[in-house]
């Protein structure tokens, strides 16, 4: 065995993407009808908590895979992952924002509340045209693909590798959390954007609103998976795994390795984006707590402790480790911190490979039994 | 790998996760063990503070004294004849957390009544669920103001019970002229500083008399600011600093001030989110003299505050914990609540809230507090001189409680606003000029 | 910053990874492939390379040798455009200024380079090494969206023949043996039609029977390619070279045939000098 | 005394109320022989009073004290202002207390300060007072040194009379002028005298004569009074000579040109020290990422246990404050060291060659490690307390002066910095650790231990750290997400200046806080950070190797 996870043969790749769209949407679609079908005291009735619980997961699932991307495929470690995340979430949230209209507390239709206590005469430039669904739907990919396509651009240009460049990201996301922690930025500092009301039109806090941005989430992340698997499966996908072992050798092939790694890089920028956009309706609120550098560094544990380099690693890693937190938090608050740390150090040091990979190895080992057998 | 798994299965190991942690956390032990033991028919009180992060902080302290709380009631026999149940979640400190932590205690636990949120960020985050769901919160903490929601009673001090006759005392005391106005770049500083700014004005202070500074969170590098005020201070007229500086940033901005020269005579500093508790991690030695203003000080004399902190040692086990407003706040909100309670004779959040209104209870320094028809609280408010045992001395006080102001008079945007919540108005932001509830569609 | 900036957005230019890689032809109409001259390269005022003067004929067999440090290693990457020189000039062919271009576009060129250590993709097969590495458009989308077609599979097949490495096409290169990757990289190097292969050590982890059967393969590549070989095995350099090519602290010390190349006085004095 | 100097020096003000007593007292003590042979008989009684006073009377009772007992009060006095006057709840007798090293307090009498025995804590009562009535204690201390044979005492009394100009202050300045030996204060006291004179003389070339010597002088008050002098006439075209108020307007122009330049001197020196806390934080890191390539996401909490560190220390010897940073210095270095160590012995060796797992595996220890350190000192932030030479400040002028703590940071930074060159330079040990960071094959080869040369050079950059933590305690808060604050900044300054290269750190750190500090003024402090940040990630895409890169082949792979 020597780097798990890539010399999958075709059918056995085939049969875990359908294992995993089927559990996918086999969970998500039970869920929302025992929600929306069975009255509450039914054994089998989810409640709307669980509902919501689960399309948050979806949404860092989401945010999982994009890391994955190009930290297991391309050996890129983006530790701030969290900008692009945040930056899609916000955009959500501005546009969110504008269909409160007049019903927020000072009944101003034209501007935010937060603008209007602090004095703000008119909206900012960068606020207009946000009321428009589409039109936010476009800028929540294209805002954080410009940033990662310009960062890219640069960095791999001149061949910003390796650490330095994941201390890169850091200050990245760093610098963008002071920015947006300022009120002056008309973003309404350290204390978001909250209070939503509809999307859409649609009442976000009805069940079946809830039920519906689960499943888009669901379906997000399905799409994404199928998306990464096809672009990973194609030549595209061998030669960024190619740079990501020996990317001298690539470009010595003749491969313009900086506009790969910076393609892949905007991709899964649009990703993490994208799972922002549907975590502030799902969450309602944005702040610039999620451009915190901590938030981008524990998505990477979710990836290491799932397995990088395979695509359901990652989302499983991001689903574990998020359903251990929500059940520890409560119960003893210490001690989680305790496990997450111990957590970190364990699977970087015995299980390089995460959960994914002591699968693949226990599979194998199987099979190579299985064959002595016979 | 069933995924499945996270919606359905592990009742059972949380039951075995909680008599574990019960044993662990010995603060939490009599409680948690309550929640095993009494399946049914209790009371339910939500805890909603962080106990991870940035924020433990501050609001471990404030979960204890919930906790504290509970436990005595229930001494006192309970409430309705029923016995309290707290329930404590751990928010992180991650504010999207506060929402869903939120959701868990109304859905799952259907708790009666929440005590909870330091930071407005996470008052904000929790608000529109606490609306939705109908439930219950108690806030205890000093705030910006521009908020009255049907679902959250503020016990903490409003600007106006605050920031205006700390300004006053050093008006008038202290014959200050020219004003510093330094704070933490978020939403409380900048609201109290925006009506402090226009407050100012208003009484005859010049622009040029005042100065605004913002720093982030954390900020550990005073140096060129505390040389600005210094600088800003020397012009000949008497300074004094308003500080809305907050938590950590404190230790290194007062030891700045301290190091450059500036004592308290010289140019003093008031703050309002110094206490107690923030002094207990500080060498007060710079800082003796600058003040304070809260509702409440450790140091105030007076029968119900000597037991109080009696009753809070016991419980902690720690003879040298120190008491604080926001717990003032937190004592004053759960017995306002209880006595609600016995009153409507049941915990549905309608009715108890009605009775909420005008509801008193004696608050710590001697006084009654009232429940307002915003559900802002009337407190007195006092001004203290930091000592170097990290107490304060009562240097001022209010002749009579002030009512918290729910929307300020000073800002443009709420000046026309009022919160009632007795019928006929019934709305949190009742606009007197145009006769509308704006927004919220109750 | 700014000049960046103005490149990235003239008008005149389309954006290069949007531009469909036409490799130019290659002027060999003076039997020249590759011109070297006024090479320098300093490190910390280490002069690596030092007014090197160099020029290949087209189709030859050329070795490099020297003393560690004499520069070989670092002239190939100043010809592959891993490294750029304080001053001097390399032409590929009479017009293509290789010190212009970036690695990629000079591989493009046909430039084939081997390293020193046997550099491979390991997590991958070897057959997909060679697909990688087979002559095509390397931009993004034709690279998202290639398929291989009967000539191509058929040219692997062949190249994984000559190399020895067909019973092992499937097996990750990152299995294969010393020797084996070595192979597999000149494979790499043949399929993608290179006019100048530049070979780094090639024999070295050899056995003899490797070496003799590597010496074979590159002797019959010279004449449609341009081979540049560095090498110490002398043996290794005397079965395959006619032209030697001898650098000594960056600059070229002698050339001409083995036989001359030994005889040469300067050549003997810093070979031998010590122990003279 | 420096520090009472210095809050002489900005009383500028004072609230009325006090003003009628002052005038009283002065004009007291000036028309009475200072050295007066009358010694008040109401005075212990006075005294006495003390016991149970209300606030509100107290400045009052202040006064009265400084007119029965002059010279004999100024223990008393000073007690009152540093808190140590009690009064026993037994007999109400004022004492003058101090903790002693038993836990119980030591007794002096409060006039005569003769010992008076010992008594618990709880049988005595605090005497506490207000700002008003510090600012008075201040004051009459001032008047009562003003005469003192020690000029410490004197410098900050002319000041204070300095600050307050008016015919009362100044007639007492001249008194005191006339005895006056020091030839600094005599200079201080003859600008007063000529300011005084500029403002009040009739006549033309003393006031001209008075500007001559106020010429460069840079008290606030002699720039306030001038520009007032200046506006009033511009105003309300109140009777001034032009040729007064040409030169009055030149003498503000030089000093206010004077004052620039020390403010630009001041703010090179606020950016020099940000940047030796940048460099201290900086160091250890330097050496753990830049000589062995370990990405030590646990540095901030190794700084973190440095400063806990201090904490214990101070504990342990409660009564030796002063010397407590001596003795901590080397602890720290020991105690993270230690960790250090057992970092690298316990999880970093498994990751040899993997950087980016470093990363990840040490950013679970620094979980960890703070959750133990909540665990084990609470959440709460700890004190830890300044010594006396490290507060203050070394005043230059009246407008420029540098604090001793940042003064003792600086030069402690450059010292630290300058012994890891050597042990780096000159030590065996040293020369194993860039042998094995040049190449490791080889040196293992060569039988250099090299696990073991890992284990000290990992052992080495986290004592650092741990010295670092020393340092932070005594300029910001000592609490569990101390390190937190530090981890990015320190980060940037060795990517910044160049992995691997010690000097680069240096020149990296000391540009960063020079750069931070003067953007400070103009942007705010918020986006000075950020300014810096991005220009950080755009300098890394210009030199991805930081200001001095290493070089040659090696560097290159």
């Amino acid at each position: 065995m020597i780097t798990g996870g890539n010399i999958f043969t075709v059918a056995t790749l085939r049969a875990q993407t359908a294992l995993f769209v089927a559990v996918l949407f086999g969970v998500t679609l039970y869920a929302s009808v025992c929600n929306l079908l069975l009255p509450q005291d039914s054994v089998f009735y989810v409640s709307t908590y669980t509902v919501t619980l689960m399309g948050k997961y979806l949404c860092y699932a989401l945010l999982a895979l994009a890391v994955d991307v190009i930290w297991g495929y391309c050996g890129i470690l983006s530790l701030g992952h969290g900008a692009f995340f945040a930056l899609g979430g916000y955009v959500m949230g501005m546009y969110l924002m504008r269909q409160i209209g007049d019903r927020g507390v000072y009944g101003n239709s034209e501007l935010p509340d937060f603008m209007v206590f602090l004095n703000w005469q008119e909206l900012p430039w960068y606020w207009c045209g946000l009321d428009h669904f589409w039109l936010a739907a476009l800028l929540v990919l294209l805002v954080p693909g410009l940033l990662a396509f310009g960062f890219g651009w640069l960095a791999f240009r001149s061949r910003v590798a390796g650490v330095y460049l994941s201390i890169m990201t850091q200050a990245l996301t760093y610098a963008l959390m002071l920015a947006f922690f300022r009120n002056e930025m008309g973003f309404g500092g350290n204390n978001g954007l909250t209070d939503f009301k509809d999307i859409l039109g649609f009442d976000l806090q009805a069940d079946t609103t809830r039920v519906a941005l689960m499943l888009c989430s669901a379906l997000a992340l399905g799409t994404a998976y199928l998306a990464s698997r096809l672009i990973l499966a194609s030549k595209f996908g061998r030669v960024i795994l190619a740079i990501r072992d020996a990317e001298d050798r690539a470009r010595f092939l003749g491969f313009r390795t900086q506009d790969y790694k910076v393609w892949l890089f905007v991709y899964s920028a649009l990703l993490a984006a994208l799972a922002g956009a549907l975590y502030v309706p799902q969450v309602g609120i944005i702040n610039p707590g999620e451009f915190s550098p901590l938030n981008s560094i524990e998505v990477v544990v979710w990836v290491a402790v799932g397995g990088r380099g395979t695509l359901y690693g990652a989302v499983v890693g991001a689903l574990l480790v998020n359903y251990a937190k929500t059940r520890f938090t409560g119960v003893m608050p210490e001690a989680w911190l305790f496990a997450l740390g111990s957590l970190f150090v364990l699977v970087t040091v015995c299980l390089p490979k995460g959960l994914a990979g002591l699968l693949s190895r226990l599979g194998s080992r199987r099979r190579r039994l299985a064959a002595v057998d016979a | 790998m069933k995924p499945n798994n996270w919606a359905i299965k592990p009742k059972k190991l949380a039951t075995k996760l909680n008599k574990l942690a019960s044993k662990m956390a010995v603060a939490l032990s009599s409680c948690l063990l309550s929640v095993v033991v009494c399946a049914a028919d209790t009371i339910k009180v939500g805890v909603l503070h962080s106990l991870s992060g940035t924020m433990a902080i501050s609001e471990t302290t404030l979960k204890d004294t919930v906790l504290m709380m509970v436990e005595a009631q229930n001494k006192k026999g309970g409430l309705l004849g029923k016995k309290l149940e707290a329930v404590v979640v751990d928010p992180a400190s991650n504010w999207p957390l506060f929402a869903e932590k939120t959701r868990e205690l109304l859905t799952k636990h259907q708790v009666d009544v929440i005590f909870g949120c330091w930071t407005s960020v996470s008052r904000k985050s929790v608000l529109p669920v606490v609306e939705e769901l109908n439930g219950l919160l108690f806030y205890p903490v000093q705030y910006e103001g521009e908020e009255s929601s049907k679902n959250v009673f503020y016990t903490g001090a409003a600007p106006n019970q605050q920031a205006i006759p700390a300004v006053d005392y050093l008006k008038q005391e202290l014959e200050v002229e020219r004003w510093v106005l330094a704070g933490t770049d978020y939403v409380y500083p900048r609201t109290t500083n925006k009506i402090l700014e226009a407050y100012l004005k208003a009484s005859g202070v010049s622009e040029k008399d005042i100065m605004i500074n913002y720093t982030p969170f954390g900020h550990s590098d005073w140096q060129s600011i505390v040389a600005e005020i210094k600088k800003f201070g020397g012009a000949g007229k008497k300074t004094a600093v308003v500080s809305t500086i907050n938590g950590d940033a404190n230790v290194p901005f007062y030891k700045e001030l301290g190091n450059q020269g500036i004592a308290a005579e010289d140019i003093p500093v008031v703050a309002f989110s110094v206490g107690e508790e923030e002094l207990s991690g500080i060498d007060t030695k710079p800082l003796v003299g600058h003040l304070a203003a809260w509702n409440y000080f450790q140091s105030v004399e007076s029968a119900a505050n000597a037991d109080f902190i009696k009753q809070w040692k016991a419980y902690i086990k720690d003879d040298k914990r120190v008491t604080n407003d926001p717990m003032e706040a937190t004592y004053i909100g759960f017995n306002l609540w209880a006595a609600a309670v016995e009153k409507a004779g049941t915990t549905a959040v309608d009715t108890v809230a009605k009775a909420m209104i005008g509801m008193t209870a004696p608050n710590l320094t001697g006084t009654t507090a009232v429940m307002n028809r915003n559900h802002h609280l009337s407190k007195p408010v006092l001004i203290g001189e930091i000592q170097d045992d990290g107490q304060f001395e009562v240097v001022w006080e209010t002749e009579w409680v002030v009512p918290g102001d729910a929307w300020s008079d000073y800002l443009p945007g709420s000046r026309d606003i009022v919160a009632d919540w007795v019928a006929p108005i019934k709305c949190g932001n009742f606009n007197t000029k145009t006769a509308k509830c704006s927004g919220q569609n109750y | 910053m700014l000049e960046d900036l103005r490149q990235l957005l003239r008008r005149d230019q389309v954006w290069p990874f949007l531009l469909e890689p036409v490799p130019p032809a290659i002027d060999v109409s003076h039997r020249m492939i590759l011109y070297v001259e006024g090479l320098t390269v300093s490190f910390d005022g280490f002069k690596a390379l030092n007014d090197l003067n160099l020029y290949l004929e087209d189709g030859e067999l050329r070795c490099l040798i020297g003393a560690n440090g004499a520069g070989k290693t670092t002239l190939m990457d100043v010809i592959t455009g891993k490294t750029r020189p304080d001053a001097g000039a390399v032409f590929f062919g009479q017009t293509l200024n290789l010190l212009e271009r970036s690695e990629a576009d000079i591989a493009a060129l046909g430039v084939g380079r081997k390293f020193q250590k046997p550099s491979v993709f390991e997590a991958q097969t070897v057959y997909a090494n060679l697909e990688l590495a087979m002559k095509m458009n390397k931009g993004i989308w034709p690279t998202l969206l290639a398929r291989l077609t009967p000539e191509q599979r058929d040219r692997i097949d062949q190249v994984l023949e000559i190399v020895g490495l067909d019973h092992r096409r499937g097996l990750a290169a990152g299995a294969l043996s010393h020797g084996q990757k070595q192979w597999l990289e000149i494979g790499m190097l043949l399929i993608a039609e290179p006019r100048l292969l530049l070979i780094d050590e090639p024999v070295a982890g050899m056995t003899a029977q490797e070496t003799e059967r590597t010496a074979q393969l590159l002797t019959s590549l010279a004449g449609e390619h341009t081979v540049v070989v560095v090498e110490h095995d002398m043996e290794f350099v005397r079965s395959i070279a006619k032209t030697v090519t001898v650098l000594h602290q960056g600059a070229v010390l002698a050339e001409g045939s083995m036989a001359q190349v030994q005889s040469n006085p300067a050549v003997v004095e810093v070979y031998l000098g010590d122990s003279q | 005394m420096t520090l009472q100097k210095r809050i002489m020096q900005k009383q500028i003000l004072q609230n009325t109320a006090l003003w009628a007593i002052v005038l009283v007292l002065i004009g007291y003590v000036f028309c009475r022989p200072v050295y007066g042979e009358g010694e008040a008989v109401e005075l212990p009684a006075l005294a006495q009073q003390l016991a149970g006073v209300k606030l509100k009377e107290l400045p009052n009772l202040v006064g009265q004290l400084e007119v029965a007992g002059k010279t004999a009060v100024v223990p008393l006095f000073e007690a009152l202002l540093n808190g140590d006057l009690y009064y026993r709840k037994v007999d109400r007798l004022v004492v003058i207390a101090r903790l002693s090293p038993a836990g119980d307090y030591q007794l002096r009498d409060a006039l005569l300060v003769t010992p008076l025995g010992r008594a618990e804590k709880k049988a005595l009562k605090k005497i506490r007072i207000s700002n008003r009535v510090r600012s008075g204690l201040r004051d009459a201390i001032a008047r009562l040194t003003l005469f003192s044979d020690d000029p410490t005492l004197r410098r900050p009394a002319v000041a204070n009379l300095f600050n307050r100009l008016d015919d009362d202050s100044v007639a007492l300045l001249q008194s005191a002028a006339a005895r006056e030996t020091d030839t600094d204060i005599l200079a201080t006291i003859e600008r007063a005298l000529a300011l005084h004179t500029l403002l009040v003389s009739p006549d033309i070339p003393a006031q001209l004569q008075a500007l001559d010597k106020l010429d460069g002088s840079l008290e606030p008050v002699v720039r306030n009074r001038l520009a007032a002098l200046l506006e009033s006439t511009e105003n309300t075209g109140a009777t001034r000579d032009p040729a007064v108020i040409r030169k009055a307007a030149a003498v503000l122009h030089s000093i206010h040109a004077d004052i620039e330049f020390y403010e630009f001197l001041e703010t090179l020196f606020f950016g020099l020290s940000l940047g030796s806390v940048l460099l201290l934080v900086a160091t250890g890191l330097a050496i753990t990422f830049g000589v062995m390539g370990v990405i030590n996401m646990a540095h901030g909490e190794l700084i973190m246990l440095g400063a806990y560190t201090t904490y214990v220390v101070q504990l342990l010897m409660p009564d030796h404050i002063g010397y407590s940073l001596l003795v901590a210095v080397p602890a720290a270095f020991l105690v993270s060291a230690a960790t250090g160590i057992v970092i690298e012995r316990s999880v970093i060796r498994f990751l040899h060659g993997r950087p980016l797992e470093t990363l990840l595996a040490t950013f679970g220890i620094s979980l960890l490690l703070q959750q133990t350190v909540r665990s084990v000192f609470s959440p709460l932030n700890r004190q830890v307390e300044s010594p006396s030479w490290l507060s203050g400040s070394l005043e230059l002028n009246a407008v420029f002066s540098l604090t001793y703590n940042r003064l003792y940071i600086l030069v402690f930074a450059l010292l630290v910095f300058v012994a890891l060159l050597l042990v780096l330079k000159r030590t065996s040990l040293g020369l194993q650790v860039r042998a094995v960071a040049q190449n490791r094959e080889m040196a293992k080869a060569m039988g250099i231990r090299t696990d073991w040369v890992d284990a000290l050079t990992f052992g080495l950059g986290s004592g650092i750290a741990g010295i670092a933590g020393v340092a932070l305690s005594q300029l910001t808060n000592v609490g569990p997400n101390l390190g937190q604050a530090y981890i990015i900044d320190s980060f940037m300054v060795v990517v910044f200046g160049g992995v691997g290269n010690l000097w680069g750190t240096l020149v990296g750190s000391f540009s960063l806080g020079i750069v931070n500090k003067f953007l400070e003024p103009a942007t705010g402090a918020v986006l000075a950070n950020i300014l810096v940040l991005v220009f950080i990630i755009l300098f890394i895409q210009k030199r991805p190797r930081g200001l001095f890169p290493q070089r040659g082949r090696a560097g290159q792979s």
